[in-house]
């Protein structure tokens, strides 16, 4: 049995969305949903070559130019409680993302800006989520909320009560359908992504040749619009593609590619996350079949498993650096400074020649890491993320 | 009428009239058809030949219910009420009296009522409505299906051996029950193996063999004899095997001394190698209990146990084993038999799970002690739950004999089994004595206690009421059961 | 006839005596009764106030949900079999619900009606495969939900439709700010479930299928109609539930109800609550003290702020002790006859029967 | 024996010694093959047959032998769950136990070759110990197996999470993987023989002779009636707890090849316990115990295996996977419904049999052989 919350937990990034909110897909009635959208899909191609405002040192704090919040009414002298109101921890990518944060955490702890931060976890439930959320507007004393949104439009509601609340309000990962919050930060998005890998496959394939497109499990917004631009760029260019939801299982993986390898020659394999690209590889391995041109993602095990076989791959990125930046708006918050209403994070994928400066900069570092991870900088580095230690 | 399973006639042209007041037994072997026969008047099994005519009216039942509502109403074999439901729920299932017509609540207060009532009518008192089946004793439970029976203002019951699971002083307050319903002109159909209650209680009697017919007679013209003759097909002069002559009594086997814990209390007694020591008692005099005692079941709380001299620590049935006890168990299908396995893996059982390295010999071994108690099947890879009660209990024998015990303890070694079958177990009884096993035998017909014991031990309450010699009367033995003075004693 | 009974009567006086003890629902209620106490003590650890109003809310709401779904999982195990389908029913009531609402108020009543007949499809489905196909409830309902679920992944992807402004104001009222209407609804279904199993036919032969299906058979029950309208039941508070949950998020959702876990959930808060899971024993009444133990340990570890993966190890910990506790206690054993509870109460000597056994 | 020869030496009415079995060898495969237990390799046959004419490379030895090779981490853990449910029970940790045993090695072992040894008897070690505290929980403190497995699921999986913060470290050495991923080279026909094969032969064969065992045996004795099987001596809580650890020690096996064959990863393992235990019902096993073929659990995961594998070979869309599945494990299940007995009455009894015997010899059923059970009276 397949049970999509485990194999949601499985899953690397799968928390993205970027989706801006004017873009949430509009609910139409029954049927299948329309995932591609050409005006997102236009916007989110023009910021992969955008220029981001700020130091690239610390891409967390760069943004693209665009709305600004006034946030003088939020100044204040003291130290302020944040309540944080997550998803879910269960799967790599947030959890080198939460053990991040809380490293950042403390950094600000240190500097006198953020008292405390009470965090509560959904689950990836979302119905807990909206509970957790309610709670900390009746209970939780905050002083700002910051919500990593389990999904999309659920949470609307949720997140426009904590709004009304007067505190400051920061969203981030995945979106909501409203923009009552202060900020919204996310890195470019789910198009770019899927342009990103499926230009990569098209100029590095033949036309007609074949991908294997590894997806997670449908419905996540994100995931779904990496796949929506990749599908449309592979049709465009005469590139045949099949995909399977996998539920990042990685023996689902290996079954799917020997069986598709078992039906003929196989050139090129996409995943919708780098979670199990490893088992993917290995799928050609043990078949005995060439390698393929594959696109995985910044997670540590399939950029050393990229390393060792030498295959022709790309590393597309969900910036998992994302994490710092909400308690680094809230400092910029409280201190009175703007920020960008709707926060856009770089986005670049990890090409063959920056490998080893990542894999060399991460070393030590767990399979599950996310090599850019942002957190360099911070106390407790490397031991907390080479231990993985969770509070 | 006729029934055949899965082409295996079991009932072929019978025929059976019933009259108003009657109480009509019906006879037979283990596996004559006795039980199939009454499933079919019950509605439970669909005849695959011949009417059913009650009152004068042709009918077919394809369901109990139907059955029941035609004026048939019958107790089976086995126990059919909910534990943990109460006395009141278990008589008016599937037809709870409701408020307002058809389609209100049920009407709690009305289904105690009338089940208070139902009961005072049958002449039972202190079962209270709202009582958890669960609580009741074996006896209790089989009033309250009569009761059930009973309420369906039934024409006809059925009775399948009622008496099974009673003893025999209980059997006094069934009859008194029955007594009731013939005078209201219900007529009854009353199946049992005790050939006594079935003198005591019938007008009428059918005897069947093998799924035919083999004769209707007023009881009156009926002698015991005579009857056993028509079950099993030749007359059948001595029914207990005389005690065999080369069998001496040698020393004391097992010996138990203020033996105590919560169920029984300062028992002490004595079975030596090659004696049959018999157990007779009311139903819940703690009889069972006793046995499962010494077995390992309860842990002994006070007093000893030695066996051959040496003294006896068993904490689990599995200690007993091992000290080469064995328990028959009174309830074959619950707590003997695993009933889906086959015929050899049942019998092997107990080597198998107590001693696995001998489980060679024994299966090699097996087929011939199988053969020698005569179990009657297609093969030994057969399913017990196929096999007729005494044939289940043959395989139950042979599961113990196979680790050689030394002491043999029996609870109703013959319940619900036919007369042929319970010969082979008293014979087989006396066979173990000779070979200097010890026997410790519960049981609540009194005849049996009384023909196959040296002595008779006397349960009462929980503790042993006293002993008596082998030639003691029913009497003798009831009195001392009761706790009744001797005066109370009918002749 | 007077002295057979007599003896009958002693032994049942002898017994009441021995057998008062604490049943099992008083049993889960002190069970819940200290796990507030310790979660009161936490939560002042904490700096909160375990009894204020948010709190209160919060605890009420997460009973809510799977209360619902706790309560239909009780009637199906009670009837003995088991519903695994709960969680993809359950997104698909919220998208089918979600889809017909459009988020407007006018299509509230023709929503909730298809939604709720569909449920009631799902589990007439079952229920006949239970009772007339006599496929185990286990696998019966497995399947289902796999059926279910390929069709969720296939049909639906993300969220879908939106709720009628009507349903998500009820989402958010409640009494007082301290009772959330979804809990009345719990409890007006928890009266309803209870009404019917103990004054209805319907309830009793639930009861009696569930303790011996044979047995009720035989009595002329007929036992398809009881487990059919169990898992119909069973679906269709899945399905209540659901609309509860579409009240709260706003949207339906083809994961919502695999998010909740709703299915290992619903059945260890119902065993919690000391029903059988053989079925045959167990009442409403505790499953929703189950359903309250979980809610108020959960509540308390989000104060604390405990590791969610601790949270697991916490609630699997839990489930195994608690149930423990009363699994021992329902094993019926005999009354014993000597030793401490031997009963006091020792009717004189009884008179013998009346009429003696002849010898043969 | 002695009292056993001397009492039926002396009964002097020894009838006629009962056959092992009933029927020619032929006779009774047929009766085997209309059980469920039989019917499920009937079935995978079929689904195999489906698969070759789908896509014939499937059905070239060398491709072959790599789908039993990676089929064989599904159908041992089929095998550890039937012996559970087999007992009467359920083991709903098996996915668990098999995270916990991926965890282990990317944890543990790392890249040290010399963690090797030491880590697969940790392995063993937990695996036993997670069968035991099942098993304990169940017997002893008597709560329903269903209820303990899914406490020790939610425990295990959430402590294990809980010390290594959610992820392993990653792939342990290669030699480790070698156990589930290696094979022998060079195999004639095969090309290369997979090590899970023959763990998987291995497995099955020692599981094989573990069932006609007195203790295999005595584990379905337990299933069927353990109130009896308790009287017969057998120690209840003991055998169901051994069935229990072996059910863990299965998803140990499991754990270990898998972290070979398709490496560390959360997600492996996940929903293990559903997938065991669909197999093993599609295997025919009848769930509250005592009845059913270890082998037939492992066909079932087979025929479960191929039956995805024609799915993807059709190009059926992935999401409908679970809906095939579903319709599938309920028309066995309906199917095997009551026809377990089919095969084992007392007569010859395969549906179509002739119901032509004469009324009056009723084939050889108690009632017929009876005659011989009196003539020692009188
Ligand atoms: N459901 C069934 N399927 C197959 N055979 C059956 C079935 N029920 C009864 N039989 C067979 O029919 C025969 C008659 O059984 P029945 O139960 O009527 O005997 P009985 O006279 O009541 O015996 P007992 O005294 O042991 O109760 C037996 O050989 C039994 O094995
Ligand atoms: N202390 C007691 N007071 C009243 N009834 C009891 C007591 N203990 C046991 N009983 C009941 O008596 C019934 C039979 O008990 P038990 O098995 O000990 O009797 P027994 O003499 O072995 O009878 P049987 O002839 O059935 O073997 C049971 O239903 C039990 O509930
Ligand atoms: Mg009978
Ligand atoms: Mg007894």
């Amino acid at each position: 049995t397949e049970d999509p919350t485990d194999s949601g937990s499985g899953t690397d990034d799968s928390s993205e969305t970027s989706e801006s909110p004017e873009a949430s897909e509009s609910p139409d009635e029954g049927g299948e949903q329309e995932w591609f959208d050409q005006a997102v899909y236009d916007e989110q191609f023009e910021q992969r070559s955008a220029t981001f405002e700020g130091d690239p040192e610390t891409p967390w704090l760069q943004y693209i130019d665009g709305e600004m919040t006034d946030t003088a009414d939020y100044k204040s002298n003291k130290a302020g409680k944040a309540c944080f109101a997550n998803a879910s921890i269960s799967n790599p990518w947030r959890q080198t993302g939460w053990i991040t944060m809380n490293q950042q955490l403390e950094a600000l702890q240190e500097k006198g800006v953020i008292s405390e931060m009470e965090t509560r976890d959904a689950g990836d439930d979302d119905n807990t989520q909206i509970a957790d959320i309610d709670y900390f507007i009746s209970e939780g004393n905050c002083d700002a909320f910051i919500i990593s949104p389990n999904s999309t439009a659920a949470m609307t509601d949720a997140v426009e009560r904590a709004c009304e609340t007067g505190k400051p309000v920061v969203v981030f990962d995945r979106g909501v359908e409203t923009d009552c919050a202060t900020t919204f930060i996310h890195p470019i998005g789910g198009f770019a992504w899927g342009i990103d890998t499926a230009e990569f496959l098209i100029d590095n394939l033949e036309e007609g040749d074949k991908v294997v497109a590894l997806r997670i499990l449908p419905g996540v917004d994100v995931l779904e619009q990496r796949w929506a631009a990749a599908q449309k760029l592979f049709e465009e260019n005469g590139i045949e593609a099949v995909d399977f939801f996998t539920g990042a299982d990685p023996t689902e993986i290996k079954t799917f590619i020997t069986d598709e390898l078992n039906k003929g020659e196989v050139q090129g394999v996409w995943m919708d996350a780098g979670d199990g690209a490893v088992a993917a590889i290995e799928a050609f391995e043990d078949f005995g079949a060439d390698l393929p041109v594959m696109t995985g993602e910044d997670e540590m095990s399939f950029l050393r498993k990229w390393e060792e076989t030498g295959l022709n791959g790309l590393a597309p990125v969900y910036s998992n650096f994302q994490w710092r930046t909400p308690l680094l708006a809230l400092e910029k918050i409280w201190a009175g400074e703007e920020v960008p209403k709707e926060w856009v994070l770089p986005q670049v994928p990890i090409t063959e020649d920056e490998r080893g400066d990542y894999l060399e900069a991460n070393e030590g570092m767990p399979d599950g890491h996310y090599a850019k991870f942002g957190g360099e900088d911070l106390p407790g580095y490397p031991e907390v993320w080479q231990e993985r230690q969770i509070p | 009428m006729s029934k055949s399973f899965f082409g295996n006639t079991v009932l072929d042209g019978l025929d059976l009239t019933l009259r108003a007041g009657e109480v009509h037994g019906l006879v037979g072997e283990n596996g004559a058809g006795k039980s199939t026969l009454m499933k079919m008047l019950a509605g439970v099994y669909t005849p695959d030949s011949g009417t059913i005519v009650v009152g004068g009216e042709q009918v077919s039942f394809s369901h109990p219910v139907q059955a029941q509502r035609a004026g048939v109403s019958t107790v089976f074999q086995e126990f059919n009420l909910l534990l943990e439901r109460t006395i009141a729920e278990n008589i008016w299932l599937g037809r709870e009296p409701r408020r307002f017509g058809r389609v209100g609540p049920v009407d709690t207060a009305r289904m105690r009522r009338d089940t208070d009532e139902l009961l005072a009518g049958l002449g039972v008192a202190g079962l209270k409505a709202g009582t958890l089946v669960r609580s009741l004793s074996v006896a209790e439970q089989q009033i309250v299906e009569i009761a059930k029976a009973v309420s369906f203002d039934a024409k006809v019951i059925q009775m399948d051996e009622p008496t099974a699971a009673l003893a025999d002083h209980e059997v006094e307050l069934l009859y008194a029950i029955i007594r009731r319903l013939t005078d209201r002109g219900v007529a009854i159909v009353y199946v049992s193996h005790r050939l006594k209650e079935i003198f005591d209680l019938c007008q009428t009697i059918t005897v069947l063999k093998d799924g035919q017919h083999v004769a209707t007679r007023p009881a009156a013209e009926l002698s015991e004899a005579e009857l056993v003759r028509l079950m099993v097909g030749r007359p059948l002069t001595t029914y207990f095997p005389e005690k065999p002559a080369d069998v001496s009594v040698g020393d004391v086997r097992l010996a138990l001394s203020g033996v105590g814990n919560g169920y029984v209390d300062g028992v002490s007694l004595e079975v030596r190698a090659g004696e049959i020591v018999g157990i007779a008692g009311l139903q819940g005099s703690g009889r069972t209990e006793l046995l499962e005692t010494v077995f390992g079941v309860h842990p002994v709380a006070r007093g000893s146990i030695t066996l051959d001299g040496a003294p006896l620590k068993v904490g689990s049935p599995r200690q007993g084993v091992r000290a080469r006890l064995a328990f028959i168990t009174e309830d074959r299908k619950a707590k003997g038999l695993a009933l889906n396995q086959s015929i050899l893996d049942n019998a092997l059982g107990v080597v198998r799970s107590v001693f696995p390295r001998r489980t060679t010999t024994a299966r090699r071994e097996m087929p011939g002690v199988l053969s020698g108690l005569d179990v009657a099947a297609a093969s030994l890879g057969q399913e017990v739950q196929f096999l007729s009660g005494g044939n289940q209990q043959k395989v139950v024998l042979a599961r113990w004999l196979s680790i050689d015990p030394l002491v043999v303890l029996m609870d109703e070694p013959t319940r619900g089994i036919d007369v042929g079958a319970k010969h082979r177990v008293y014979e087989l009884m006396r066979e173990l004595t000779r070979a200097g096993v010890a026997v410790l035998m519960v049981s609540s017909e009194l005849p049996e206690v009384i023909g196959m014991s040296d002595r008779i031990l006397v349960m009462r309450d929980g503790t042993l009421a006293g002993e008596l010699s082998a030639g003691a009367t029913e009497e003798a033995v009831l009195a001392m059961a009761t706790g009744a003075t001797s005066e109370e004693d009918a002749a | 006839m007077a002295e057979p009974t007599e003896v009958v009567r002693r032994r049942r006086a002898a017994r009441a005596k021995g057998a008062k003890r604490l049943d099992s629902t008083a049993l889960i209620y002190l069970v819940l009764v200290g796990v507030i106490a310790a979660s009161v003590v936490l939560t002042a650890v904490e700096g909160r106030n375990f009894f204020s109003q948010g709190n209160v809310w919060a605890i009420l709401t997460a009973m809510s949900v799977l209360g619902l779904i706790a309560i239909g999982q009780t009637l199906v195990i009670l009837v003995g079999s088991l519903d695994l389908s709960v969680p993809y029913v359950v997104s698909l009531a919220t998208v089918i619900a979600a889809g017909g609402m459009k988020g407007l108020d006018g299509n509230i009543a023709a929503a909730t009606f298809n939604t709720l007949a569909l449920c009631a499809a799902i589990g007439l489905v079952m229920g006949l495969l239970v009772s007339l196909l006599h496929v185990h409830g286990f696998i019966a309902s497995l399947g289902i939900g796999l059926v279910v679920s390929g069709y969720l992944g296939t049909n639906y992807q993300g969220s879908h439709g939106a709720a009628a402004p009507d349903l998500r104001l009820l989402g958010r009222s409640g009494i007082g700010g301290w009772i959330p209407t979804a809990f009345v609804i719990l409890l007006v279904c928890a009266v309803l479930v209870t009404l019917l199993l103990r004054y209805t036919r319907l309830g009793h032969h639930v009861y009696a299928i569930g303790g011996n299906r044979d047995v009720a058979r035989m009595s002329g029950v007929r036992t398809a109609l009881p487990v059919v309208s169990a898992h119909v039941l069973c679906s269709v508070l899945a399905g209540l539930a659901a609309l509860l949950l579409l009240s709260r998020t706003g949207v339906g959702s083809p994961t919502i109800g695999s998010q909740g876990r709703y299915d290992l959930l619903s059945i260890a808060a119902v065993v919690l609550g000391g029903t059988l899971l053989a079925g045959g024993k167990g009442s409403v009444v505790g499953t929703i003290g189950g359903v309250a133990i979980f809610a108020v340990l959960d509540n308390v570890m989000g104060v604390m702020q405990v590791n969610p993966f601790l949270k697991d190890f916490v609630r699997g910990l839990v489930i195994v002790l608690a149930v423990a506790v009363y699994a021992r206690r329902s094993v019926v054993r005999r009354p014993p006859r000597f030793g401490a509870s031997r009963p006091v109460l020792h009717v004189p000597s009884p008179t013998g029967p009346s009429t003696k056994g002849e010898s043969a | 024996m002695s009292a056993t020869t001397s009492v039926t030496g002396s009964g002097g009415t020894a009838g006629r010694t009962l056959p092992l079995t009933e029927g020619s060898v032929v006779q009774r495969l047929l009766r085997g093959a209309v059980t469920p237990g039989g019917a499920v390799f009937i079935l995978a046959a079929i689904l195999f047959v489906a698969v070759v004419s789908a896509n014939p490379s499937f059905g070239e030895p060398p491709q072959l032998i790599r789908f039993i090779g990676r089929t064989a981490p599904i159908a041992i853990a089929a095998m550890g769950q039937y012996y559970v449910i087999v007992s009467g029970e359920f083991d709903l940790s098996m996915g668990a136990v098999i995270a916990t045993q991926v965890v282990i090695a990317g944890n543990y072992i790392g890249d040290d070759e010399s963690r090797v040894l030491p880590a697969l008897a940790l392995m063993f070690a937990v695996g036993a110990v997670v069968g035991l505290v099942n098993g304990l929980g169940t017997t002893l403190l008597r709560v329903p197996s269903f209820i303990v497995t899914l406490g020790t699921m939610l425990a295990l999986g959430g402590l294990v999470r809980f010390l290594t913060g959610g992820a392993a470290t990653g792939n342990p050495v290669d030699t480790f993987r070698e156990i589930g991923r290696g094979g022998i080279q060079d195999v004639p026909v095969l090309e290369v023989l997979p090590y899970p094969v023959i763990i998987l032969v291995v497995i099955m064969v020692g599981g094989v002779w573990l069932m006609r065992s007195p203790f295999g045996r005595t584990i379905i004795a337990t299933g069927d009636n353990p109130d009896a099987a308790g009287l017969a001596g057998a120690h209840v809580w003991w055998v169901k707890t051994r069935a229990f650890m072996l059910s863990s020690l299965s998803a140990t096996v499991a754990g270990i090849l898998l972290v070979g064959y398709a490496g560390v990863h959360p997600s492996v393992g996940a929903g293990y316990e559903f997938q065991a235990i669909t197999a093993v019902v599609l295997g025919g096993v009848v769930l509250g115990g005592g009845r059913g073929w270890l082998l037939s659990a492992a066909a079932g995961a087979f025929a479960l295996e191929l039956l995805f594998s024609f799915l993807n070979f059709q190009e059926i869309e992935s999401t409908w996977r679970p809906t095939v599945q579903g319709v599938i494990i309920i028309l066995a299940v309906a199917a095997a419904g009551r026809a377990w007995s089919l095969g084992r009455r007392p007569t010859r009894t395969s549906p179509p049999a002739p119901p032509a015997a004469p009324p009056a010899s009723p084939a050889p059923s108690p009632t017929t052989a009876r005659s011989g059970t009196e003539t020692g009276e009188i």
